[in-house]
């Protein structure tokens, strides 16, 4: 379905929802920072307004008049034949994703305003929050796969800037640079692919690249092989799949509007959207979709039960983002690329909600973030954050009417049409979610476990601090009634639609998710001695545990290997043994030649005349000889 | 306006400032000045016309004869000495130096001016080895702790390659005298009848140890550490960001066109050196403890880069191997003027004797940040142009290089990175100096700011300057 | 062949060379080394110092000036026989010759060096 | 006057023999003027020096052969003797000496026989034995001009054997060409007789002890004139038989020269010693020139390496014995922080040194270069070798020196005899030594460059 080349008049609020952050970036940077610190977030909302608008505007006219573009902007760089471009490419993946992160960004903007107001490093943490909100809207928008690296690569960038916000936190510095050297690590394989694809095609634009894909004219196919492998790799990086996925439960070191919009919500969403923008490439090798999904699958499972033995809130919202990338790249490994997109959208909501709604919790005691001994008992002290979490936790188990069952069942579905080993895991997955879900709300909010402190001194915050938590779980609620609609606006992109409900996979997934909701009931409050004593007497266990299974220390022990190695290198071999020896090692030998040179000829006239004999004699013999 | 100026000029400006005591500082700013406006004029009159301005002297003594061209190469690198000698020169603008210092800077910027202006090799040869004198007393005079071993070390090493480089040369002029019976050494005619065989590669080998001890190429760069640690901040400024330009630019201007086929035939071993580099320089950055020779490895390992991009011999990674030489003048010249900095008030050199710098020095902080982002290659700025182009080429042609290429850009980050957390954003330990950190005076904020801005030029739109270096080195292409 | 006649005159020089210098050890009778044995002469009184004894330096310089005015000699007699022959060339050449000795001469006397200081 | 008496012939050699007696004249006068021993030096050598580059006379006097080469050798030493002329203390005996010896290089230089060689070869020692052996450290300068002198004279027997044999090959005593094994053997030893005056290594042992004994303005003279007249002898042998074997051994006796001279220097504390074994090395470029020369056929135009390089050293080397003079260090602990002490001087100490070093854009480079060439062109390869490694390991003792200069810190109190005022003379001949050598690396070509400038501007 090609998009139609012509430049209407969408080009425009497109180039507006670009410019207008890097307006407000340059505004805030070089003038209200040094000027007025506290004043930076102004023109960042009101960048933020106008992107939401437009977003609004695009989506709109993509889904009414099925709009929308792919044009270049502006050469990058040229080398002759050889050419990388800018461009703008509007279609309905971008335009669902990019009304995703306008929406919640926007939100998550307005709630940062109050959580972060007294913090001093104000204007530093909202510069750095837009130039996120920049790239990811870029990153969204771009039309080859070079522009989306750089975009990519300035999400990484800002990621590590967020993260690392409160530098002073040693923790916090190590976990910015685990992040970044983690995405570094994944981006390795996307600069490859990019490589490749360069050599195979000439070109990596989506259009032209998928033009020549679709008519099977491609000169080296194991190449393209692997360049599919390798933005799989990249994902991977990016959307912290199994083998690369302990940055983010460090992340968390970052404040909550980071975790909430970048680690949940948009950047961590990037590698499934990379994915599904690469559909025709990835979805042409064979192996790879199923690998996608063993992948996912696992890491959903993986993670979710992680999730379920984790103390700190927002840890265990991080281990639950990791468990539902895992589940939207099970969805497209199912080759489902539109039920990913539609539960990526759907969890942008709740799991943003849940993320402010703990935020709001931590605020209120004044630190960082709570951990589940502080808490217990809420929904007294705070009714509204207890609805809200209520609202997005219910769309996070996928019960029906909200959104969550929505996205979640279309990919049980798919996963139940694929039988074997699949449906297992649709199912367990449903039950694993709905549980530590479920868990951490009855521990947080219903009756105060003997261990727990209770409700002591919790309050509701502010207006600006509530409101976008209604919202985002509002959306989380009717967000999924909107899937007709979504799965026109995806399948006008060369998407495969969603698929239609069928009532058995309805009645499967409901009964999975209240297993899981029982099983936390039983545990988190018919035997409140279940997270506490029975655990503390298996220390093994939870050390065990606390290591992610043994990744964290695996991880570690890489590390260290290639400190080691570069320590063996740079001092060992470079320093001491290859200069010390082979290079400075010409003078003292040249010296030492010298004091030879000294010894064989002393100060006696008898010495010079004996060697003016060899000589003569040397010069005889060469004469009569030669 | 001649050519001959633009080296004849900071010549002419040295002895000047040589003499006058205390107003060399003036002098030095005003010829640098100058020059630098010399070395845009060509621009302003179009790049077409750039060989109209190539002029060359009676022939006089066996074919030996002075003649200067320049073209889309060499510009963009006059600009480069141009600009970094006038931005050393404002830095050090209030350090108390003797004449000496400012007259050795503009020797300095006559000698590399007349390298990259030079068509005939004596006199390329001449201006090459020129260059190593006021560099060595620059080291050893106002260098650090150990400077007289690292300046001796620089030279003699240097001097070691050069004397073979010169011995190639002789080869090639007097194999061409056997063949056409010319004697003749235009860089030009030179090209045309090649010494073949054993000696071809022999005089082709000593070509490439001779370029190699500039770039550095791995085994043979061991002074560079030494010299960038010890010399004071212009000199490391100046031999990191045009000194070791003038290895590549060897390779560029003289090994590759000499030897075409023979670069074509023995590019896995040139290319398999240059990845060793990248990897090499990228681990050894990660094991040292002082930030100069942390920032010297990664020299080593830039310019391993542009080699990947030359000796790939493609369009794109020709000119983004010739666009990385500029980029790494920039990002590296920045970062050794900081370093330089934290050195003029703090008189420590060690990532953990800083600490905290962010809160106190946020300027100084903003330009580091940018200068190691833009030397680890984000995209957005100049490093990631040069390094995708070399890489993107080097793929057509050996794709396991591109990933040794790629591998040291993920590993720059490893080093990079703990470096600025390090200095920047830890807490200060004991024994560490930051109380005496100031943020960076108006005039140095201002050097940096021009240092920065064509970072994120190049980074966003590097087109005209990759059409210059094309019309450059685009013959080179295969 | 003249290869061989080197070789041959070589030989020859060695082999004289060899018979010189140890022709009195092989006939002689074996030195005694005992006592008076290397005395000079059996009788009289035995020697206060060494023969060769040191003279003072003086007399040295007075032997080169004698060598370098008796060498003029050597140059004066064919000069002298040849005279008729050439005439006024030989002459002016002699004569020239002759006036830078005596200046020489002057230039010693005048510096002292025909005194003999103790 | 006759053809019998060659006047015009001899015209430098008769000037430099008035110098002699205007010498001994002066040195008889009682009261004096004070700068009259060196006015007469001075003016005798540059008499000497425009009579040979005057005009080519005409007579060929049986035992003499003049042509323009041999003049220009003629100017050479007088030029070599200059500086010596200049700083030499009041004394008529080393002015009278100073003319010797160089109206000995004259005579070697118009030699038409073996005769005349000789006669050149020993006038030109002898004096230069007294010379030495008249340094200032009395005990050391006479003890090493017993050594020179019995090692010159050793070699003078050595040149007269050589002769005798060559003349029993060619019946006759003019420098003709001549084959056989008795004109090998003949010219193997008067090649090394020649290879003892300049130096070469296993030849080389007076050498150092007689340029550390004598003045070093004394060894100045040597190493430049004298050097150069070794080199002449070397030359006018190896012209004889271009394809002999003394031509053919040249390059390996190059080879061995330059680096054990420069490896020898590396060790020596003593700043004249070590200029001394710096000279042996440059001895082993000379040799490899003249070696490269003969291997191409010995013409006339070819050996424009060779003289560029005497030339080129002339300056370089009187230049480093001068400053000597004029400092008055003798050790390289002594040195150091000079360049605090005296700028000026060091920096022309520095121009020097690097010159000596072979560093561009100074003389001393494009003497070396040539020498490669040379060798190169005639496809010595190895030897082309050895010559940049001598090179490089040379410019590791110059640069001590210059880093003794220059960075070190000032150890201790600067010898008494560094104390004195410099005189105008010593200035003067510095300058006159330090600039060209300086410059003269690129000099001939940017002449035309600069012309090019000033006409582009």
């Amino acid at each position: 379905m090609a998009i139609p080349g012509g430049v209407p008049l969408l080009l425009l609020p497109a180039l507006a929802v670009l410019l207008a952050p890097v307006l407000a970036l340059l505004f805030g940077f070089f003038i209200l920072r040094p000027a007025a610190p506290r004043r930076t977030h102004l023109p960042i909302l009101l960048s933020c307004a106008v992107v939401a608008a437009c977003a609004v505007l695009i989506v709109s006219r993509v889904y009414l008049f099925g709009e929308g573009f792919d044009i270049p902007v502006a050469h990058w760089m040229v080398a002759g034949a050889w050419s990388v471009s800018f461009g703008l490419r509007v279609d309905g993946l971008s335009s669902v994703m990019l009304a995703m992160v306008a929406v919640v960004g926007g939100l998550i903007h307005l709630w940062a305003c109050e959580y972060m107001a007294h913090d001093e490093g104000f204007s530093r943490f909202f510069l750095a929050f837009h130039l996120f909100f920049l790239s990811m809207i870029g990153l969204v928008l771009s039309n080859s796969y070079v522009e989306l690296y750089l975009f990519w690569e300035l999400t990484g960038l800002s990621s590590y800037l967020l993260i690392g916000h409160w530098y002073h936190k040693a923790s916090a510095r190590r976990a910015a640079f685990q992040a970044f050297m983690t995405n570094r690590i994944g981006d390795l394989g996307f600069f490859l692919a990019l490589l490749i694809l360069l050599r195979v095609f000439g070109d990596t634009r989506f259009l032209t690249l998928f033009r020549s894909l679709k008519a099977g004219a491609v000169g080296d196919p194991e190449a393209v092989t692997l360049a599919g492998w390798l933005l799989f790799w990249a994902a991977c990086g990016k959307s912290a799949q199994f083998p690369l996925y302990f940055w983010l439960p460090d992340a968390m070191e970052g404040p909550t509007p980071v975790s909430a919009l970048m680690h949940a919500a948009t950047m961590v969403t990037a590698g499934i959207f990379l994915l599904v923008r690469s559909w025709p490439l990835i979805g042409g090798i064979p192996g790879l979709p199923a690998a996608i999904a063993a992948v996912g699958a696992f890491t959903a499972l993986f993670a979710g039960v992680l999730a379920g033995t984790r103390r700190d809130l927002k840890r265990i919202l991080a281990y639950s983002t990791v468990s539902h990338l895992g589940i939207m790249a099970f969805a497209i490994g199912l080759s489902q690329p539109a039920c990913a997109i539609f539960h990526l959208v759907t969890h942008g909501f709740f799991k943003a909600a849940l993320f402010l709604c703990a935020g709001n919790i931590a605020h209120a005691l004044g630190q960082p973030s709570a951990d589940l001994d502080q808490v217990g008992g809420l929904r007294k002290t705070m009714p509204l954050t207890f609805l809200c979490f209520a609202l997005a936790a219910f769309s996070l188990a996928g019960i029906w009417p909200f959104a969550g069952f929505y996205s979640k069942d279309a990919i049980l579905d798919a996963a139940l049409a694929a039988g074997g080993w699949r449906a297992l895991c649709g199912l367990l997955i449903g039950a694993v979610s709905a549980f530590y879900i479920f868990r951490m709300l009855f521990l947080t909010f219903f009756g105060p476990s003997p261990r727990q402190k209770g409700p002591a001194h919790f309050h509701e915050p502010g207006a600006l601090g509530t409101v976008p938590v209604l919202f985002l779980s509002l959306g989380a609620l009717s967000v999924g009634w909107l899937h007709n609609g979504f799965s026109t606006m995806l399948s006008r992109s060369g998407v495969p639609a969603l698929p239609e409900l069928s009532s058995r996979v309805t009645l499967l997934g409901s009964a999975a998710a209240l297993a899981g909701v029982l099983l936390a009931y039983v545990l988190a409050l018919g035997l409140p001695k279940w997270d506490w004593e029975w655990r503390e007497r298996r220390p093994r266990l939870e050390r065990w545990l606390a290591q992610d299974l043994g990744v964290k220390p695996a991880v570690a022990a890489c590390a260290a290997f290639v400190r080691r190695l570069a320590g063996i290198l740079g001092q060992g071999w470079d320093k001491n043994i290859w200069d010390r020896w082979f290079i400075e090692g010409w003078p003292p030998a040249a010296l030492g030649l010298g004091e030879l040179g000294q010894e064989l000829a002393g100060g006696g006239l008898n010495d010079y005349l004996w060697w003016m004999a060899v000589a003569v004699a040397a010069l005889l013999y060469g004469a009569l000889r030669l | 306006m001649s050519l001959s100026a633009l080296w004849l000029l900071p010549a002419a400006a040295a002895l000047l400032a040589a003499c006058c005591g205390r107003q060399a500082r003036a002098v030095a700013l005003g010829a640098a000045a100058a020059t630098l406006g010399m070395s845009l004029m060509p621009a302003w009159a179009g790049l077409d016309s750039l060989s109209r301005l190539s002029y060359a002297g009676p022939a006089w003594f066996y074919g030996i004869r002075y003649s200067v061209a320049v073209d889309g190469l060499s510009l963009p690198l006059l600009w480069l000495t141009a600009f970094l000698t006038l931005i050393v020169i404002l830095f050090s603008w209030r350090g108390r130096f003797s004449s000496g210092y400012w007259a050795a800077f503009l020797a300095l910027e006559a000698a590399l001016m007349g390298v990259f202006l030079m068509r005939d090799l004596f006199f390329f040869y001449l201006f090459w080895e020129a260059a190593l004198i006021p560099m060595f007393f620059i080291i050893g005079l106002w260098g650090s702790a150990n400077r007289r071993h690292a300046a001796v070390k620089f030279f003699l090493f240097t001097f070691a390659g050069s004397v073979l480089m010169l011995l190639g040369f002789l080869v090639i002029v007097t194999q061409h005298h056997l063949a056409t019976g010319v004697w003749t050494w235009d860089m030009e005619l030179l090209k045309s009848p090649r010494p073949g065989g054993a000696l071809g590669l022999a005089s082709f080998l000593a070509l490439v140890v001779g370029f190699g001890v500039k770039v550095p190429l791995v085994p043979l760069h061991t002074w560079l550490p030494d010299a960038h640690t010890e010399a004071p901040v212009g000199g490391s400024v100046m031999l990191a960001g045009v000194m070791l330009k003038m290895g590549v630019y060897g390779f560029l201007r003289v090994a590759i066109p000499f030897f075409p086929e023979l670069c074509w035939r023995l590019l896995p071993w040139l290319g398999g050196v240059a990845a060793v580099g990248v990897i090499y320089g990228a681990l050894c950055a990660m094991a040292q403890q002082d930030l100069k020779r942390l920032v010297a490895y990664s020299s080593v390992a830039h310019l391993g880069f542009c080699l990947l991009g030359i000796f790939s011999r493609t369009q794109e990674g020709l000119a983004g191997g010739s666009l990385q030489l500029l980029n790494h003048g920039l990002t590296t010249g920045a970062l050794f003027l900081l370093v330089g900095a934290l050195y003029e008030r703090g008189h420590k050199r060690g990532l953990s004797d800083f600490g905290g710098l962010a809160g106190r020095a946020p300027w100084l902080t903003f330009f580091f940040g940018v200068s190691i982002f833009a030397s680890i290659g984000l995209p957005g700025l100049n490093g990631f142009v040069g390094e995708f182009m070399s890489l993107a080429g080097m793929m057509v042609r050996l794709p396991v290089l591109a990933l040794a290429g790629v591998i040291g850009v993920t590993l720059a980050a490893a080093y990079a990175l703990p470096a600025f957390s390090a200095v920047f954003l830890a807490e200060p330990g004991e024994g560490s100096v930051s109380a005496m950190i100031s943020d960076l005076s108006a005039l140095e904020a201002l050097t940096l700011a021009a240092l920065v801005l064509p970072m994120l030029a190049i980074g966003l739109h590097p087109g005209p300057l990759l059409a210059l270096l094309r019309s450059g080195v685009g013959g080179l292409a295969l | 062949m003249t290869a061989l006649a080197m070789a041959l005159d070589a030989a020859f020089t060695l082999a004289l060379l060899l018979v010189f210098s140890n022709v009195n050890r092989w006939l002689g009778p074996a030195p005694r080394h005992e006592g008076d044995g290397q005395l000079p002469y059996e009788t009289g009184m035995p020697p206060i110092e060494r023969a060769e004894g040191s003279m003072a330096v003086a007399y040295y310089r007075f032997a080169v000036l004698f060598v370098v005015f008796d060498v003029d000699l050597a140059f004066l007699l064919p000069w002298a026989l040849s005279r008729p022959v050439f005439g006024a060339a030989a002459a002016t050449a002699m004569s020239v010759f002759v006036g830078l000795l005596l200046l020489l001469l002057a230039y010693l006397w005048r510096k002292g060096v025909l005194e003999c200081k103790r | 006057m006759s053809s019998f008496l060659p006047i015009e012939a001899l015209a430098p050699q008769l000037a430099l023999a008035a110098g002699v007696v205007a010498a001994l004249l002066a040195g008889m006068l009682k009261e004096r003027p004070r700068g009259l021993l060196r006015a007469v030096a001075v003016s005798a050598l540059l008499a000497a020096a425009l009579l040979a580059g005057a005009s080519l006379p005409s007579a060929h006097p049986p035992l003499l052969r003049l042509d323009r080469i041999g003049l220009c050798w003629q100017e050479l030493f007088c030029l070599g003797a200059l500086p010596l002329a200049v700083l030499m203390e009041e004394d008529e005996i080393p002015v009278a000496l100073l003319f010797g010896s160089v109206l000995g290089m004259g005579l070697l230089a118009a030699a038409g026989s073996f005769l005349t060689l000789f006669l050149g070869l020993e006038l030109m020692s002898l004096p230069a034995y007294l010379l030495v052996s008249r340094g200032r450290r009395e005990e050391e300068a006479r003890e090493a001009g017993l050594k020179y002198f019995f090692a010159g004279s050793t070699a003078g027997a050595l040149f007269l054997l050589g002769m005798t044999l060559y003349y029993a090959a060619s019946r006759s005593l003019a420098l003709a060409p001549a084959s056989g094994p008795l004109a090998q053997a003949g010219l193997a030893l008067m090649g090394a007789a020649a290879l003892f005056k300049i130096g070469a290594v296993p030849l080389h042992f007076w050498l150092p002890d007689a340029y550390e004994a004598a003045d070093p303005e004394v060894a100045g003279f040597l190493s430049t004139s004298m050097k150069a007249a070794g080199v002449l002898l070397l030359m006018r042998l190896a012209e004889l038989a271009p394809s002999s074997a003394l031509a053919r051994v040249l390059p390996a006796f190059g080879v061995m020269t330059m680096l054990a001279g420069a490896f020898l220097a590396l060790r020596q504390q003593r700043l004249q010693r070590l200029l001394a074994y710096s000279s042996i090395s440059h001895a082993g470029f000379m040799i490899l020139g003249v070696g490269a020369w003969a291997a191409q056929g010995a013409t006339g135009a070819g050996a424009a390496a060779v003289y560029y390089y005497l030339i080129a050293y002339l300056f370089m080397s009187n230049g480093a014995f001068a400053f000597l003079k004029t400092s008055g260090l003798s050790t390289r602990a002594q040195l150091r922080g000079y360049a605090q002490r005296e700028p000026r001087l060091a920096a022309l100490l520095a121009a020097l040194l690097l010159s000596l070093g072979g560093v561009p854009p100074t003389a001393g480079f494009l003497a070396k270069l040539l020498i490669l060439w040379e060798t190169v062109r005639c496809g010595l390869y190895g030897a082309a070798l050895a010559g940049a490694l001598a090179a490089l390991v040379s410019l590791g003792y110059y640069l001590a020196l210059i880093r003794d200069a220059y960075f070190e810190p000032a150890a201790g109190q600067p010898p008494p005899a560094a104390l004195r005022r410099h005189s105008s003379g010593e200035r003067l001949v510095l300058l006159a030594c330090a600039i060209p050598s300086a410059l003269l690396g690129f000099f001939p070509w940017l002449a035309g460059g600069l012309a090019g400038v000033l006409s582009g501007l």
